[in-house]
């Protein structure tokens, strides 16, 4: 619908359009003046910032108005470029466009006796201020995190690398929320390919709202069923910049501190920030502790089932007769009772994360007294499997990223081996890798190079290497530009 | 989702696959046990004449870039005589990946679930090789370039440990009876592992450059046949020839006997290890021939979308072979060679005759060579 | 396509429920786990005894307890199965640790034995084996050893410290299958016997039985049995005493760290001969008198003296193996096939014969490396 | 036992059998190749779990091998 050329028509079909929503201010002003010089501001309230709409839009309009004598032919133009002390503005001419400019916070201007409206970006919402990141703490290395705003993200990632190489293209997701998402990477470095892969798969999503990078993550995915992460989440932005040189891409999405890093490999969820800013042998360690982790968080139960009911000729002796003791009198089955405390521990963390901070100390107390020792005095459960609980459970926090995975790992290894021993859990093994091997990250194989003997492709693996050996990107996501000291060429070496 | 146009592995895993196809169930069942402590010289030597056999299957594969045997056959005997072949040589690798999926039930069933029926653990492996023939050739070899890490750990550890219970006087006297044991010993480790490469041959169609096959071949060659090698001297120095013609599974045996400060024993599950991943590999690799063989032959476009049934088949064959394991013993021993030996040596050897033929006269009339 | 896949693993995990007959999955507790077994010879049938460390059920003390079960049958598996018709559990062996053998065993029952304990997937080939001197296996394996509870236990830690004492050989069961089953059908296997200490009887291993085809040849004493695993190269520690050095009271202890034994046939005129040749590196641990033989007089004469005896011990076990049991118990005939192929070819046929009167030249090189801690004997003023 | 292996099938046959059967106008071949194996397969899978003896084809090759060689 065109606008109309009467102020008053205009102001009647807006008002229409935001029928029975009370939160739209109007404000008209300059009736009292010649004729055509009528105005009226129009914006939601608590999204613009009044003074911002007073100082640079209401104010010069209304000292220009007694001053100015035969009104321009183009009016809307004058008082857009000559008037209005506004960064961002621009003329419309669609009531469609106005309605959409309202609801995504902008301050509309309606003028009497033409054709355009005047938008003016005037967001005035509150925003969180930049803290520090509270899922990804560390000891040594920045201290910020991203916000709510993406504006305010993008300007923490500029701050960090400041080439103009890094590029930033933005799109709307979403047919209701109208969320603002930009993908940044740095040309010359970031493959085409994958830009144009990720571009296809964003205009694919079909959805009426984004709310947070998650549903970005999972609607881009290559293989949407599977647990393991196939994009990779951080609120840092030190890990977001680290990404972007590594030749990766980064989506960032209005609305939410978490941005989302892609392709991802399998080795980065046992990355962390820390690893790269601590020495390096110490981050080795660190690193190796994690892949132990992992094993020991999805093996450590179905192990000790297969042990202690199929492979009794593997425990020593003496470990056997102790096991064999502290089972007597326990009345459910192994696997019973392993599948019982796994659940027990998975509970109590879930409870742990949902409950408030003033009452979680309750939950300490019930899990150690009730559970440990009172379940085992009581002969409910066995000693062990406490231990074996405990230790899957423990484990499993240090490699976060694949927690949704462990869980099904672990059940899955579990049952397995409950059936066959320590050949299903073989079995369960093989499948893992299987599943891994076939898994891709926006066409890079999951498991890239973990298999290689090659140094540079092992340098940021198993180990943390010294940053003076890490003179090469990792193979395929930035291979157009491999060396990392090299210069980029301005234009990006267009294929 | 991003297309992959044509599936492509490169040389190192495909390396790395013909290497742990070798291993496969070799190291579980050990081979060349006629020549009794001079089994590594017959294993030596088999390694050294499978070498010109794997240099003819690599011949016939680099005459004829991204195509496999299948296709080549079909090319150069025509359509109705090469599609005979074609479907010999899907059965010899269903049935080849029968024997081996039977191998490894035996095993369990012998060394460690006896009361668990066999067709369980054939079935689960069965159904992790289909799932592996599902996600295709490119899957398989990123994912034995992984596991290598691990048959390769474990072995080294295995054979450090294994030292202080080795007796080198357990190889003496060399050639005690004569060469003709030796013989025999090679003729067998010909057909069992080395020779199997053929299977090689069926899913190789994309390799990275012409010369590919060869150094692949006999590299893989070389080095699954060094650690062949080297489970059999262990063996030998551990357990002595005499012990060993006693068992089924020597390898498993001589593991159990290690046994470090009364803390590191019973380390045979790291056999198991072994042989699960290398049996896998193996047994995915034949079943993949087979349904290559049977699309081809059908001219279907995708083999993946019959590997189900194959699979189930192979299962079914693995579990009917065979009454028991003395027969599978005996089959091995007697037939397995005079079986397996046309497939692997001669009609390879009638095949590259007529691809050199077919080239050459392709060459004189001025067209070049097939090229894809 | 994908969830195709996920739907066949949901499908594969869902079959084997169904299928899940829990064929092997057995619960910890309900094991009745044996450390050790006893075989004797009744008439035609096998007595099986068995003991089982039986766990305390308690807050954590760990103690084990003995049960023993006893069951006859006619062949050994027969044996074994009977105890489950006794006391309704089924035993677990991969923690048996010994086989005892009663003597009657050696009258043609070996073999049966033998077989069922190699042959069984359970039982491990890294049991040790023992027999029974003069009283019957379950007698012994009813015994009350002093520190362990079970008597399985005391023999496991006896046999596994034999390095320390070399009184008698470890035989474990693949070893003695292996043994059996060579060129030479000879075998050896320790001893155990009971004593009597403050009113308890108690096992002591010592010595040896020689076995072949079968059959017990005799026994070895102690000091045989260490110069029998001299020969053998088997023989890693322990102690040997040289006796009257210099002055009749003086015994000289010494402890053995190295001993390395070579025998090389030689075939010198048509005969074969053996050379046999012992590296010993030993430390004086003991001196029982005054006498200063540290010095380097007192040490030549005590070198001197030390070969001879070592020598006369070992020849006369070489001499018990040829002339009383006629057998190649001293692995003489391995050495020539290993070494001589073409010799040994004509001479299998009738090795044991052949054995009987060759040449055996024995040499030993004694080095004392250290007195130990101590520089002197212990002087005492006259 | 039989049950359950028709059961299984049955599982086999919808996840796959049925999308190709709805194919079958593209891909005509691959549906009848697949339809021949999956019931060879299941026939042979009734057969075991009802007890049957299959004879085996080593057999047949030991018989061939035979003849040759001597």
């Amino acid at each position: 619908m065109k606008i109309d050329f009467k102020l008053q028509q205009n102001i009647a079909a807006i008002k229409n359009i935001f029928l029975s929503d009370q939160s739209l201010v109007y404000r008209e002003f300059g009736k009292t003046a010649e004729a055509g010089k009528a105005f009226c501001v129009i914006y939601i309230d608590g999204m613009v910032d009044k003074n911002y709409i007073n100082d640079n839009v209401i104010s010069p309009i209304m000292s220009m108005l007694p001053r100015s004598g035969q009104r321009p032919t183009d009016f809307a133009g004058y008082i857009m470029n000559e008037v209005i002390t506004s960064i961002r503005i621009h003329a419309a001419s669609e009531i469609d466009a106005l309605t959409q400019a309202l609801a995504g916070g902008n301050a509309v201007l309606l003028i009497d006796d033409t054709f355009e409206a005047l938008i003016i970006q005037a967001h005035g919402w509150e925003n969180r201020s930049i803290t520090e990141p509270t899922t990804e703490k560390t000891v040594r290395g920045p201290k910020e995190s991203f916000n709510e705003s993406l504006i305010t993200n993008l300007a923490l990632i500029r701050k960090r690398l400041r080439t103009p190489q890094l590029k930033c293209k933005f799109r709307t997701i979403g047919t209701l929320t109208r969320t603002n998402v930009c993908i940044c990477y740095i040309e010359g470095v970031a493959s085409h390919d994958i830009l144009r892969e990720l571009e296809v798969r964003l205009n694919q999503i079909e959805i009426d709202g984004i709310l947070d990078s998650g549903y970005l993550e999972e609607m881009v995915k290559d293989s949407p069923f599977t647990p393991f992460p196939l994009a990779g989440a951080t609120e840092r932005p030190d890990i977001a910049c680290a990404k972007l040189l590594e030749g990766r891409f980064v989506l960032l999405c209005d609305g939410t501190p978490f941005c989302v890093s892609l392709p991802y490999l399998f080795m980065e969820t046992f990355q962390a920030d820390e690893d790269y800013y601590f020495n390096y042998t110490f981050a080795s360690v660190n690193r190796f502790i994690r892949w132990i982790g992992f094993f020991l968080t999805t093996s450590v139960p179905a192990i000790y089932v297969a042990l202690t009911t199929f492979h009794q000729e593997m425990i020593p002796t003496q470990l056997l007769l102790s096991i064999s003791a502290s089972r007597q009198g326990v009345p459910f089955p192994t696997i019973v009772e392993a599948l019982l405390m796994l659940f027990v521990f998975e509970v109590l963390r879930e409870a742990g994360v949902r409950i408030p901070t003033v009452i979680g100390q309750a939950i300490s107390i019930v899990g150690a007294l009730v559970i440990g020792q009172a379940a085992v005095e009581a002969k409910l459960v066995s000693a062990p499997i406490i231990i074996v609980a405990g230790l899957a459970g423990i484990t499993g926090f240090l490699v976060p990223r694949l927690d949704g995975a462990i869980i099904i790992l672990r059940f899955t290894f579990l049952i397995l081996s409950a059936f066959i021993g320590l050949y299903g859990y073989l079995f369960g093994v093989v499948g893992l890798f299987l599943h891994i091997a076939s898994l891709r990250s926006f066409g890079i194989p999951y498991m890239l190079n973990t298999g290689s003997l090659k140094f540079q492709d092992q340098k940021d693996m198993l180990i943390r290497a010294p940053w003076q050996t890490m003179t090469q990107r990792p193979q395929l996501i930035g291979k157009k530009n491999m060396k990392r000291k090299a210069d980029i060429e301005p234009n990006g070496g267009k294929q | 989702m991003v297309e992959v146009s044509k599936e492509t592995i490169n040389d190192k895993q495909a390396l790395i696959m013909v290497t742990i196809f070798i291993m496969g169930s070799t190291l579980i069942m050990g081979v060349g046990g006629v020549a009794k402590q001079d089994m590594w010289l017959a294993i030596i030597a088999a390694i050294a004449s499978a070498i010109p056999v794997v240099l003819m299957y690599a011949r016939i594969l680099s005459t004829y870039p991204g195509k496999d045997l299948y296709d080549i056959l079909q090319i150069v005997f025509g359509k109705v005589v090469g599609k005979i072949v074609c479907i010999l040589y899907a059965w010899f690798a269903f049935h080849l990946g029968a024997l081996v999926l039977r191998n490894y039930g035996e095993f369990i069933k012998t060394a460690a679930l006896p009361e668990t029926p066999m067709l369980v653990s054939m079935l689960f492996l069965g159904g992790l090789a289909l799932w592996a023939v599902k996600a295709g050739i490119e899957v398989i070899g990123r994912w034995s370039e992984f596991f290598i890490f691990i048959l390769i750990g474990f072995i080294l550890i295995i054979g450090f440990l294994s030292i202080p219970l080795m007796k080198p006087q357990n190889l003496l006297p060399v050639l005690y009876e004569g060469v003709v044991p030796v013989l025999h010993g090679t003729l067998a480790a010909l057909s069992f592992p080395f020779a199997e490469t053929v299977v090689f041959t069926l899913v190789f169609s994309s390799l990275q450059t012409r010369e590919s096959p060869n150094k692949v071949l006999v590299y893989g060659i070389l080095l699954g046949g060094l650690i062949v090698v080297y489970a059999a001297l262990r063996n030998v120095m551990v357990l002595g020839a005499n012990y060993i013609s006693m068992l089924y599974f020597p390898s498993y045996h001589a593991v159990s006997r290690i046994n470090v400060g009364n803390f590191l024993q019973r380390l045979e599950i790291s056999v198991v290890v072994v042989f699960t991943i290398a049996g896998f590999v193996k047994i995915s690799v034949c079943l993949l021939a087979a349904c290559t063989g049977i699309a081809k032959v059908f001219s279907l476009e995708n083999h993946r979308q019959i590997a189900t049934p194959i699979a189930l088949l192979m299962v079914t064959l693995a579990y009917i072979v065979y009454k028991n394991i003395m027969e599978m013993m005996e089959w091995a021993f007697k037939y397995w060679s005079s079986y397996a030996l046309p497939f692997q040596v001669f009609l390879p050897a009638i095949i590259l005759l007529a691809v050199e033929i077919k080239s050459r006269r392709q060459k004189t009339s001025g067209k070049p060579p097939a090229k894809q | 396509m994908k969830s195709v896949k996920l739907l066949y693993l949901v499908f594969l995990l869902s079959v084997i429920c169904l299928l899940c007959g829990c064929w092997n999955y057995r619960e910890i507790e309900r094991l009745a786990i044996a450390s050790g077994l006893s075989l004797d010879s009744l008439e035609d049938k096998i007595v099986l005894n068995i003991e089982i460390a039986n766990p305390a059920s308690g807050q954590g003390e760990g103690t084990v307890k003995p049960v023993l079960l006893k069951s006859e049958g006619k062949t050994v598996f027969d044996a074994v199965r009977e105890i489950i018709a006794k006391s309704g559990m089924k035993v677990y062996w991969s923690h048996a640790k010994v086989l005892l053998l009663g003597e009657e065993m050696f009258n043609g029952k070996l073999i049966g034995a033998l077989d069922w304990a190699f042959r069984d997937a359970e039982t491990r080939e890294d049991m040790w084996v023992l027999v029974a001197k003069g009283r019957k296996a379950s007698e012994i394996l009813g015994s009350k050893p002093e520190l362990e509870e079970l008597v399985s236990f005391q023999l496991d830690a006896t046999l596994r410290s034999q390095r320390f004492i070399s009184r008698f050989p470890s035989v474990e069961l693949w070893k003695l299958i292996d043994d059996m089953t060579s060129r030479e059908n000879t075998a050896i296997l320790p001893a155990v016997r009971l004593i009597d200490e403050k009113g308890k009887t108690v096992p002591l291993i010592e010595g040896c039985a020689v076995i072949k085809k079968q059959k017990l040849l005799g026994w070895l004493t102690a000091e045989e049995t260490k110069a029998l695993l001299w020969i053998r190269d088997e023989l890693k520690g322990g102690l040997t005493i040289i006796e009257k050095v210099g002055s009749p009271d003086t015994n000289v202890t010494l402890e053995i760290f190295e001993s390395k034994t070579t025998v090389k046939p030689v075939f010198e005129e048509g005969r074969l001969s053996m050379a046999v040749t012992i590296k010993l590196s030993v430390e004086i641990a003991e001196i029982s008198s005054s006498m200063d033989v540290i010095k380097p007089d007192g040490m030549k004469l005590l070198t001197a003296e030390g070969k001879k005896q070592i020598k006369r011990d070992i020849e006369k076990v070489v001499k018990k193996a040829q002339k009383e049991f006629k057998c190649d118990i001293l692995g003489f005939g391995s050495k020539v096939k290993a070494e001589m192929p073409d010799i040994w070819r004509e001479v299998e046929p009738d090795w044991d014969e052949y054995l009987q009167d060759m040449e055996v030249e024995v040499s030993v090189d004694l080095e004392i490396r250290g007195s130990a801690t101590t520089s002197k004997p212990i002087m005492i003023e006259d | 036992m039989i049950l359950l292996t028709i059961a299984a099938f049955m599982i086999i046959a919808i996840l796959e059998l049925v999308p190709l059967y709805k194919e079958r106008g593209k891909e005509k071949r691959t549906y009848l190749v697949y339809l021949t194996l999956f019931l060879f397969s299941f026939g042979l899978a009734v057969l075991l779990s009802l007890g049957i003896r299959i004879p085996s084809p080593a057999k047949a090759i030991e018989v061939f091998i035979d003849a040759i060689v001597k």
